[in-house]
């Protein structure tokens, strides 16, 4: 039982620290980027090695393992940096790494790594709210390949991936665990339409329309009829990750209210010397803390064997990481005054990020039901 | 003790509500129901038919156009408009300035100003907060020095609500420098005399209902003075304390309550619409339940029961138990959105344009309007500034 | 609408409230009674006609409602009266009044408006858990009348009873709504074995056996097999009195923990001047307001005449009564430290008979759901 | 950073964990259990258990009886122990006196007093507080005046937790009348004394754990002084500082949520057992987040982390929530008893009486449980001043 950091790992979220400073100045955050800032960036990414990190060493990449994507997503979070790591680096990127062919992964992971190519997982169904199982898109048999119908909804950084990891079902019901296949599909093949749109956090999502998409049947990733289990761990790395990024944004709102009490007069004096306030600071920090303890637990439990244990321990972590958001986001408005319920204050940029993070991947109800599952089974 | 309205009071609700169901524009409804963007247009749509029926204007004395009604039928007019998804009465000429002017302003004044008001023709924005003075009205510096027939305003005013919609503002000033009990007055300015700028505010919500207004070297004639210079504070003071009905909201409340239980029984999960699960009847029965009993609260006040032993401490009680039940009863909205509260289209949330959403049309501003609830606890003074008032009077300190 | 009090209830509530500080002396209250002292309050209690508020004339009582019960139990519990007021009068008598044949009205309401006899009502089964339904006490025809065999537990007020009230199956099994028969049943009669024990509020509840009692046919309380809605209009009477009981407990609740905050110094200053107490005291006061309020609504919607809308109104108020009297009870032990853990602090008291109130006839959740059918449907 | 204990901590684990399978007097496990009354001849026959295996005083160095555990198996003890419901170490000997007899005391008072206390043969109260001076000891007034070989002490200490089994009592007494740094002494005194009275406080629960102590002229030896007059604050804070494992309560949260599984298993609600309902679940399963959130907190300041800049600060944040923690557990397993809750027969809360209650055994005790954790946000600190101490670190007053 261990959360301390090594040497490496603290030279890791240094760095990352440094770099984000630099790129992401505290004043200019929440403002939505031009594209070719964004690009600039996310080559400066992969010239450090963040693009890699999780990937091994033959793709480029660095062999580190969840905790270090964590200690990146904590950073990135305070920073309110709006790359598409988690879609294309942890969800995308590491489901290629654990399921893909060798041919696979070479054609994909150095390109990511080097920054080169972008990837997005599209899983949702209009309707389904946070549960794969009912899952209705269909891939059926064509000669060598195969041919995939369907609707995704809500696909992270859809518009800016070159290529999209499609699950959908080849065998099987809507409902049944099994007969569900991840499919590598080009964004730019024929019969894939995109409608993008941007999401509450000032970042962008997609819907996509799948008719008579064409799939060679090397670009079935992972076993035919395999592919819940692997979403499934994909996602629970996906959330761990989106925890760390909201513990670094909930340290930031923190730090934001902190600053604020201090500074602004009432009646004469600080903010900050009203008892009343001062305990329900104290109730942040302890929510903070909690969080940060749960995001460590999840990113560990990724990196473990164990299913169960690790759908278990992602779950409570992304209730313990929604409460927290809910009750930090509440206080920090509210103690800014008015001023927190402008877009010129920093503190609604975080909110907003958070209350997405929130929204995503399971909210704090649907977590509590499958931690429950697991804990009072 | 009694439970029901009298039949009058029952008619009168059967009245208003059939008023606002063949009165009401179909887009104006539809807008407020699905919690999208209003515009000045959409609110007069609606304003002029009240103008008409002669009920624009509940808070005035009846010489003055108001509809005379009682307490009680102010309450369930405030309850059957809102219910049926009609725009809140938001002017602040009709809700602050009327009043005021009624029992303080000259008669040109009235003669002026009181009719473009309720026809709604003149809009009027509200410059009291300003910069690092939010509940704290005393520490206000935007000042008037008096030049031969005019005085002449600089400084900055914050938070003035809609004035974007705006014609003219009503506005305190620093005429003196002593207490603001001797120092301050109140002007009447036209926002289109030069000097002035208007600059919007973008909400947490993208929205633009907050401005902020520069004043630099403004010219206003002095007629536009209400009552005595210097007097200014008392003025405020009563037009502050004027309008507390309605304060608890509950009218909003069971507006966005029905709401929730529309959104509840159409969203599914795992197949089944929320509301048939345990959990989603437990939490919205417990909303129900705190909002029953908020407004019997505010029922019993208004048959003369008083909690605190000061004035305006109740109303107190009422806005902050009222502004947290609402921002509950956002909370759970937003998490019946579920996924749908992440796409955010902002031209989606007008209504000529909602289909630009990717989600349902129900489902499209729920994020946005909860964002803005959170404004309910902080503006008209913060729910702390409402529980220190209420502590002291509770305490007798 | 109106909640405004008429002149004969504000006298009422004069007269109670004197009596009250007369015979409740403030250092005494939550200290066990000598039966004697009890028994002499129940004869003042008569003699000030409140025993016979809701009777009828012809049976020497004031034909008065149930606000006015209200204004008698908020009265009583604000004293921390422990004499079985709503046991006797409100429920059993109640019942008596409602359902009861004129014989059987005189035979025993004359009595207890004198303040000569004692009922109970015994109704709940061990495990049954606030539902009447599955109610499995039997009574079989037998001769001109019946025989009775059953369990009964949680009987308030049972030991000191005369008569009770019993709730048994004359048809139809666990479950059903019809076949549930009410009966007049002796305390003394031949088959009844009474196991009486203390509560958590320093009062007495019993459980009993009937064994074989036989119940003569003119004892049958309403029809026979129509029992069930009678005990549910008893049980929301009820429920509306011990609201209005909680009320007065929780005033007298504030009362003491604003009293202390303002007398007890800490550091030099009185608790009484620090923020964070004070927004927790606001808190308290709507608390008790709003409970207030929905006491007044479960008594009027007792007095009114639609089953449907007084189950939904008298649930809400259990509901939040229950709600108000967790938030004041544990905030009053809270503010009075150490010496809010001590029976010798007169909070405690206050605060155990509001815990029994609140787990008696239903708690919070039982309530929410009851609520939730009529007002979710 | 790594999730799993080390082999040896889980051997550790086992072997703490057999240990109180097989050595808790069955007796004693039950009443823990069913959250019954402990007597004195209860916790003696789990502490000469422990006695006996070395582990009796945890936080003592080895040299005088510590068994030489890291903070990890210090954690694990306490967690296995309270898991396998035996009694916790509440003797304020080895958890408090202990410490600062070792750090402060003379070769003679230790040789006199270590030993008895390990044995469990002497049991010590602690008499810090005073009526009117709570956790405000600067207002202490009970003296102490040096006389020839004795000090006279006079005075009158209250809330002194299990006075009632204790044979001697440590005591602040003031000595001096300057600042408490400068005239507070750290005296140890016989119960048995002429002079002293001991008087039990009835608690809400009805138990009496609570006591207060008079002291009416009582000579103590000035043998009995603990390091030098004058200087018991300094001993005070030592001690106040020292005993900090376990403050979040986890091994207690985590033996009341097993209570309260275990009573959802078996209560039943409509015919089936609680914990099959989804409303059941889902609060369970929310206070087991919440405790694995605190337990990893804890973990992770064990492993070095610090949270605030000032020392102290962390304890208060795990006091804070460790606290409330329980309490919330406590508020649902008196939901789980119902009606149940109601009777309270006191002699059933002795295993030997049980039978006496008209209620499932499991049952019996919950009401009282449920009043008697109210005093966790109370004792030791109230939490108010536990977040007065973390605001100051964390907005660096």
């Amino acid at each position: 039982m261990d959360f301390s950091l090594s040497d490496e790992q603290l030279q890791l979220r240094d760095a990352v620290q440094r770099f984000c400073e630099h790129e992401y100045p505290a004043a200019s955050r929440g403002v939505p980027d031009a594209p070719a800032r964004m690009d600039e960036r996310w080559r400066l990414m992969a010239d450090m090695g963040l693009l890699g990190l999780p990937f091994s060493a033959g793709h480029g990449g660095s062999e580190l393992s969840a905790v270090d994507v964590m200690i990146v997503m904590e950073g990135l979070g305070r920073a309110l940096a709006c790359e598409p790591y988690c879609s294309t680096v942890v969800l995308a990127g590491g489901l290629v790494a654990a399921a893909g062919t060798p041919a696979q992964a070479d054609a994909l992971l150095p390109a990511v790594v080097r920054g080169e190519r972008r990837l997005a997982i599209a899983l949702d169904e209009p309707g389904a709210r946070y549960d794969p199982l009912p899952l209705a898109a269909k891939a059926m048999r064509d000669g060598d390949g195969y041919r995939l119908d369907g609707r995704k909804t809500l696909v992270f950084d859809g518009d800016a991936a070159d290529t999209l990891i499609v699950a959908a079902r080849t065998s099987g019901a809507p409902g049944d665990r099994d007969g569900v296949t991840l499919f590598l599909v080009d964004a730019t093949a024929r019969g894939v339409d995109l409608h993008a749109y941007p999401t509450l956090d000032g970042r962008r999502a997609a819907d996509f329309r799948f008719t008579d998409v064409r799939v060679p049947a090397d670009r079935v990733l992972g076993e035919a009829g395999g592919g819940l289990a692997l979403v499934e761990a994909a996602l629970d790395r996906g959330i761990a990750a989106l925890c760390a990024e909201a513990v670094g944004a909930l340290d930031a709102l923190l730090e934001l209210t902190v600053d604020y009490v201090k500074v602004r007069k009432q009646f004469g004096v600080a903010l900050a010397s009203f008892q009343a306030l001062q305990h329900r600071l104290v109730d942040m920090l302890i929510a903070c803390e909690q969080a940060r303890a749960m995001a460590g637990v999840a990113a560990m439990a990724v990196d473990g064997g164990d299913a169960a244990e690790r759908a278990r321990l992602v779950s409570a972590a992304k209730v313990q990481v929604g409460n927290a958001a809910r009750l930090v986001t509440r206080e920090a408005i509210q103690m800014h005054g008015a001023m927190g319920m402008t877009d010129e204050c920093k503190v609604g940029h975080y909110a907003k990020r958070l209350l997405v993070i929130g929204q995503s991947f399971g909210d704090v109800r649907h977590h509590l039901r499958r931690f429950g599952q697991e804990a009072l089974a | 003790m009694k439970l029901q309205f009298s039949e009058q009071e029952e008619g009168f609700r059967q009245e208003v509500r059939a008023f606002v169901r063949e009165r009401l524009p179909e887009d104006v409804r539809r807008k407020v129901e699905r919690g999208l963007r209003l515009e000045r247009h959409d609110y007069v749509a609606w304003y002029a038919k009240l103008y008409e029926r002669g009920w624009i204007t509940p808070s005035w004395p009846v010489e003055h156009g108001g509809p005379g009604w009682t307490p009680v039928e102010r309450y369930i007019f405030d309850e059957e408009t809102l219910l049926g998804n009609a725009p809140r009465i938001i002017a602040s000429g009709i809700n602050m300035l009327g009043p005021v002017l009624i029992a303080f302003g000259s008669e040109e004044q009235k003669r002026r100003h009181l009719p473009p008001i309720r026809r709604s023709e003149v809009w009027w924005a509200q410059g009291f907060s300003e910069p690092g003075a939010g509940s704290d009205l005393a520490s206000m510096r935007t000042s008037a020095v008096r030049e031969g027939d005019d005085f002449v305003v600089n400084g900055h005013k914050i938070w003035t609500s809609y004035a974007h919609f705006c014609d003219w503002l009503f506005c305190l000033v620093r005429t003196g420098s002593g207490k603001p009990q001797e120092s301050i007055s109140f002007l009447l300015i036209d926002l289109k005399t030069p000097g002035i700028t208007v600059r919007p505010i973008r909400g947490i919500d993208g929205g633009d209902d907050l401005n902020e207004v520069y004043l630099d070297n403004v010219r206003v004639p002095a007629e536009n003075l209400i009552g005595e210079v210097n007097k200014g504070w008392t003025y405020a003071k009563y037009l502050l304390g004027h309008e507390r009905t309605g304060i608890a909201g509950v009218g909003a409340s069971k507006q966005q309550l029905a709401r929730l239980k529309r959104i509840a029984a159409t969203v599914r999960d795992g197949g089944r619409p929320l509301i048939e699960s345990p959990g989603w009847r437990e939490r919205i029965a417990a909303l129900e339940v705190e909002l029953l009993a908020l407004e019997y609260m505010g029922l019993r006040m208004l048959s003369g029961a008083q909690i605190a032993a000061a004035p305006g401490v109740d109303a107190s009680l009422l806005k902050i138990r009222g502004t947290e039940l609402r921002q509950a009863i956002y909370e759970l909205l937003l998490e019946a959105a579920g996924p749908a509260a992440v796409p955010f289209v902002e031209e989606a949330l007008f209504l000529e344009r909602a289909d630009e959403a990717p989600v349902e049309p129900e489902l499209a501003a729920l994020a946005a309007n909860f964002l803005d609830s959170r404004k309910l606890s902080i503006y008209g003074g913060a729910n702390e500034i409402q529980r220190n008032l209420a502590a002291r009077a509770l305490l007798g300190l």
